[in-house]
């Protein structure tokens, strides 16, 4: 599946976004993110804390119960800030 | 239908607003609001960045929302991205109705809505070479919440 | 301190606006609400009265009003008076500050207030021929006792 | 003292305003209202509701109660629309 990252969250990890092997066991974005944090240091760094993380399914604000799907394309990063 | 705009060039706010108006006389309120990038505490530039692939769709969705819930004759959306220096225009948002009240509301709402629901980030760059990222505030929660 | 003005000229809101915000860096938000002239029930021209010695003097009172209630580094309040037909622009408020919710009410505050406390009256001139004095709307008052 | 009228008013009576001797038992808004009705019949038809009439004392809004002097400019008219 197709993660991609902004801001600080893209910042810590070190890169706008990667191809993943989706296991098994994720199947929502909580459980994703869960997965997302074991891939190296710094994802676990970025995902340290994922009360202060927000994340999309397909361009659209997810919530952590959201499902994902091989298909999707999920992002992760902090709070909007625009405006 | 709203105009929704995401770029890093600035906007022409009488080009924005003729182009809402011209050659209709139903419109009887025309509400603006256009946030500036202010040089609080030493700062040097903001770097907007955002996620290409969402943000129109959301700043499409938020205008569809303000269209449902008041009776505009128009709205438009235009937020720009990349590099700000202080005193640059960041965001525009004018709402047209033919009554006052529902373009001033809409427009804050739509302002409201925009500063908590579109995917945006903004990155402050200080004259002292510091850097950070804007954090988001409890008060655009709450004003995104009364609507 | 405000910028009042009362004048048959149609405004330019972008050299308005340019002069509340040029070579400053502390505003990061302007809101803006322009009134116009609709053309219901065939309406063919609106005719403005005023009490000229005492409009300006009405208008910086709301203005100053405005000031002490908001943070705001710059207000302005330009009301046309004459013969305006549909399409044309009748009212114009600009409010300066460093944030948007100063900016917004205090534009709002001030277009409610300018209804009911500055001394214009509306004449309407209908195609047929017939006129009539606009009368004053109780959701004017209502909105204006918000505040 | 100087009396001014504007939109309805003013049409009503047919002048934009007038100098008027004040009798010394108009002492204040209401009571100058009274007398004004009593000038002529186009004065009286203007003033035949006083409730939809608004004046102002030297440019500031005044209600029946407040003091009027023979050195004032008063002025009456309809309820404003501006805006």
């Amino acid at each position: 599946m197709q993660i991609l990252y902004f801001a600080w969250v893209r910042e810590k990890i070190g890169m706008a976004g990667e191809e993943i092997a989706r296991p098994d066991h994720v199947t929502d974005i909580g459980t994703l993110m869960r997965h997302l944090a074991t891939l190296s240091p710094r994802h676990s760094d970025a995902f340290a804390n994922p009360m202060t993380i927000r994340a999309a399914i397909n361009q659209d604000f997810a919530t952590a119960g959201d499902a994902v799907t091989d298909s999707d394309e999920v992002a992760f990063f902090p709070p909007v800030t625009g405006g | 239908m709203a105009r929704i705009a995401v770029q890093e060039a600035p906007f022409d706010i009488a080009a924005e607003t003729a182009a809402l108006t011209e050659g209709r006389t139903d419109i009887g309120a025309l509400a603006s609001f256009t946030g500036l990038c202010r040089a609080d505490d030493g700062l040097a530039a903001m770097v907007l960045e955002h996620y290409p692939a969402m943000t129109e769709r959301a700043l499409a969705k938020i205008a569809a929302e303000a269209e449902a819930r008041w009776p505009l004759t128009g709205c438009t959306i235009i937020h720009r991205v990349g590099r700000l220096v202080p005193g640059a225009p960041i965001v525009l948002v004018l709402t047209a109705s033919s009554h006052r009240s529902a373009a001033l509301e809409a427009c804050a709402f739509l302002m409201d809505w925009l500063k908590t629901k579109a995917p945006f980030w903004k990155r402050e760059e200080f004259t002292t070479g510091h850097a950070r990222w804007v954090e988001a505030r409890h008060e655009d929660s709450a004003a995104a919440q009364r609507w």
